[in-house]
């Protein structure tokens, strides 16, 4: 990344400016047409706004894991074992936490106005539920300790088994949900159809989350390169100290 | 607006938790990267 | 001359960011008892463990019984025998169900599993006793019966004398004598400098992380 | 030595383990027990609705079952592992190198034999307890899920498990890494479970897609924990 000023400190270089930008000006449109300009829907009136921060979030947040399990896998399965791989891994799979998080806080006030109930069983509710929790497992087994390779090796075989539940998971709760055929009449399940305007809004959030995504991995992956090469550095530093330790020690009997 | 509070109520915790989470991040990476010499950093 | 067992150069092994070793180098040849001597915290422990293919090597070159620690660290393994400050046996079962145990892990038939027993002096009532009730002598002979069973070849001994009485010592050097004796290896790492002196055929130094060679006692 | 020689040794000495402790038999069993009868206490408070054959508790009492199976597979599981990091033998099989899938379908198996000793006296439980009736003609599905729920929990127990042996805090770490993974097997088991004793009038045929489920995730689990099992306890 040829970053031509050099960033006084933080891991801001130009690229990541022009895309935080674009970022503020996605997320600012979002504001301005999802409150302001685009239309209330037909039948759930006002609540559709909601929608476009539910369902671009849960999108994005399942490409944070995606991408998770994508580096996890490059990792393991690559010669040449880079931890850069696996710091992305960690990133992602941190934003993708933070994005599904929104996604479900979203999602129950969304549920509320249109079901009345913050939360409805349905089976993708209930796998991002189960997305959410297992994310926020993998995340735990990152703070583990041990070097840098066992920690990566640790993560990413969690992070592979996490996308290998996840099919497990859904399939087991859609075969559980259709026990419950109960017909609720305004149960759009947040496919309502859009169109116009508010299909535009939509696009508009997806555009701004991807952005924000990108961003804050960036970022986020940066920082954990610096604190990786703080230990590293601490090395040789550590090195030194150790064999200053050996000269300096009396000389054991 | 109807309901206006649960609607705006959404985007304030949706770009709330989204800012709140940059802020620490930018936060660290500014204290770490100080302490960490430059070719360790392939991006600058 | 054969291809040493050991043969570390230079090797840095990092836990949790602090560099244990920092540049040890040593080399042991077959049927050599090797004494770590050095203060807590110089790296004997890590030094064993690394022999052990136990932890990563951050830098240099490491080999031991032919098997390039950088390259595959798991090769070695079961060739090699560590002994740390806990046991590695089984507390619910007994003496000899442990043995047999870890004998089996390599298929050592159940006369090597009674010679290994014997040879501790474990044979009898004592072989039938768990090892919850056994002393702290005679679960370490427990544990060194493990590794005759287990025909290991590099013997990786943390403290062997620790908590043991007179006795229990010198049917402790008794034993590392027979193995080495028999073709076996042994590093030991050890505080008990003037027993542990008389057994060692060679006396190394480790301190800082690093290590440095000594005349021998004698 | 072959590897499933050695998954027999592994499983052999963990039986064994367990036999001289009785650890499991002490203390997990009376836990499970324990709390089965804590769901009746919470539950059962409404008396039987008029005109259903069936009380609360025994409409809901295989989804109990598989509830108390879970919390004793968390204690299993720490135990399974608190044995060999008692005096460092998880150590000592790494040096000794034994085969990661061997060690992981040893435990898997010492684990899955105590787990449906455990699963089968929750059941008896539970017709005890909760009146339930097991009917003859869900015998075999019974059985088929018995097994299949066991083999699943079991190899993700002991891969969980083998994640957090020896970690800083894994008595919490456990619980949060494993429940949500068994989401399947409870869901599955359970359903299959009320198919087999036609609670709430299912049928049985009902019952066998969810024993696939069960299924699938036993086998994807057996699989998967045989290839994970080494890296994860690996130093």
């Amino acid at each position: 990344m040829a970053a031509t000023d050099a960033s006084p400190g933080g891991t801001a270089t130009r690229g990541t400016r022009l895309i935080g930008a674009a970022a503020f000006v996605g997320v600012a449109w979002l504001v301005a047409f999802g409150l302001g300009f685009s239309p209330a829907d037909r039948d759930q009136r006002e609540s559709v706004r909601i929608l476009y921060v539910h369902v671009p979030s849960a999108w994005l947040a399942y490409l944070a894991f995606v991408v998770t399990a994508v580096a996890s896998g490059l990792y393991l399965f690559r010669r040449r074992h880079s931890l850069a791989w696996d710091r992305l891994a960690g990133a992602s799979a941190e934003v993708g936490v933070l994005f599904m998080g929104i996604t479900l806080v979203s999602g129950m006030l969304w549920g509320r106005l249109t079901w009345g109930v913050f939360w409805e069983w349905d089976a993708r509710l209930t796998t991002t539920a189960f997305l959410f929790v297992t994310y926020i497992g993998y995340l735990a087994v990152r703070r583990l300790g041990g070097s840098h390779e066992q920690r990566a090796r640790r993560s990413a075989v969690v992070a592979l088994l996490a996308v290998l539940e996840i099919p497990l998971v859904h399939w087991s709760v859609v075969l559980w949900r259709s026990l419950h055929q109960e017909a609720s009449v305004i149960r759009p399940d947040g496919d309502v159809k859009m169109d116009g305007l508010m299909l535009f809004t939509l696009f508009v959030g997806i555009v701004a989350f991807t952005l924000l995504y990108v961003w804050l991995v960036i970022h986020r992956q940066r920082t954990l390169t610096a604190e990786d090469a703080l230990d590293d550095a601490g090395l040789d530093a550590a090195i030194a100290a150790r064999r200053a330790e050996a000269v300096t020690a009396p000389e054991a009997v | 607006m109807e309901d206006a509070g649960f609607i705006i109520g959404s985007y304030v915790i949706t770009f709330g938790a989204i800012a709140v989470y940059a802020w620490r991040v930018l936060r660290r990476s500014r204290r770490i990267t100080t302490r960490v010499p430059d070719e360790a950093k392939p991006w600058t | 001359m054969e291809s040493p067992v050991v043969e570390l150069d230079g090797v840095v092994a990092v836990l949790g960011g602090f560099p244990a070793l920092a540049g040890a180098t040593l080399t042991v040849q077959r049927s050599e008892i090797v004494l770590l001597r050095g203060p807590n915290g110089a790296g004997k422990t890590t030094l064993l463990r690394v022999c052990a293919g136990l932890v990563p090597i951050a830098r240099g070159q490491a080999t031991v019984l032919g098997c390039d620690l950088a390259v595959d660290r798991a090769q070695v393994r079961p060739l090699v025998g560590l002994l740390g400050h806990r046991n590695g046996l089984y507390l619910d079962l007994s003496v000899q169900e442990n043995v047999r145990f870890w004998g089996a892990t390599v298929g050592a038939t159940p006369l090597e599993v009674d010679a290994a027993l014997e040879r501790l002096g474990l044979a009898g009532r004592l072989a039938g006793l768990s090892v919850r009730r056994l002393s702290a002598g005679q679960q370490r002979r427990t544990a060194l019966a493990c590794l005759v069973a287990r025909r290991a070849q590099l013997w990786l001994l943390d403290e062997p004398h620790a908590g043991l009485d007179a006795a229990a010592r010198d049917e402790v050097d008794a034993t590392l004598r027979q193995a080495a004796a028999a073709g076996a290896t042994v590093v030991v790492a050890s505080h008990e400098l003037e027993r542990a002196g008389a057994l060692a055929t060679r006396c190394v130094h480790v301190v800082g992380g690093q290590i440095e060679a000594e005349p021998v006692p004698r | 030595m072959t590897s499933w020689r050695i998954a027999r040794l592994v499983a052999g000495k963990d039986l064994r383990i367990e036999w001289r402790s009785r650890v499991a038999l002490n203390q997990v069993l009376p836990f499970a027990a324990v709390v089965m009868v804590m769901f009746a206490f919470a539950l059962d408070r409404l008396p039987r609705p008029a005109g259903a054959e069936d009380s609360l508790l025994e409409s809901v009492a295989p989804g109990l079952v598989w509830l108390a199976s879970l919390f004793s597979l968390l204690l299993l599981v720490q135990r399974a592992f608190a044995v060999e990091t008692d005096d460092g033998a998880l150590d000592a099989l790494r040096v000794a190198r034994v085969d990661a899938g061997a060690l992981f379908w040893g435990k898997t198996l010492a684990l899955a034999a105590q787990l449906a000793v455990l699963e089968a006296l929750l059941l008896v439980t539970a017709v005890l307890l909760y009146g339930t009736e097991v009917r003859a003609s869900g015998v075999v599905l019974l059985i088929a899920t018995w097994v299949a729920a066991t083999f699943g929990l079991a190899s993700v127990g002991t891969l969980y498990g083998g994640l957090a042996a020896g970690a800083r805090g894994r008595e919490t770490l456990l619980p949060l890494l494993l429940l949500p993974v068994v989401a399947p097997v409870l869901i599955g088991a359970t359903r299959a479970v009320e198919a087999a004793l036609g609670t709430g009038g299912t049928a049985i045929a009902d019952g066998w897609p969810w024993v696939g489920v069960v299924a699938v995730f036993a086998v994807v689990f057996g699989a998967g924990g045989t290839l994970a099992f080494g890296p994860l306890i690996d130093e």
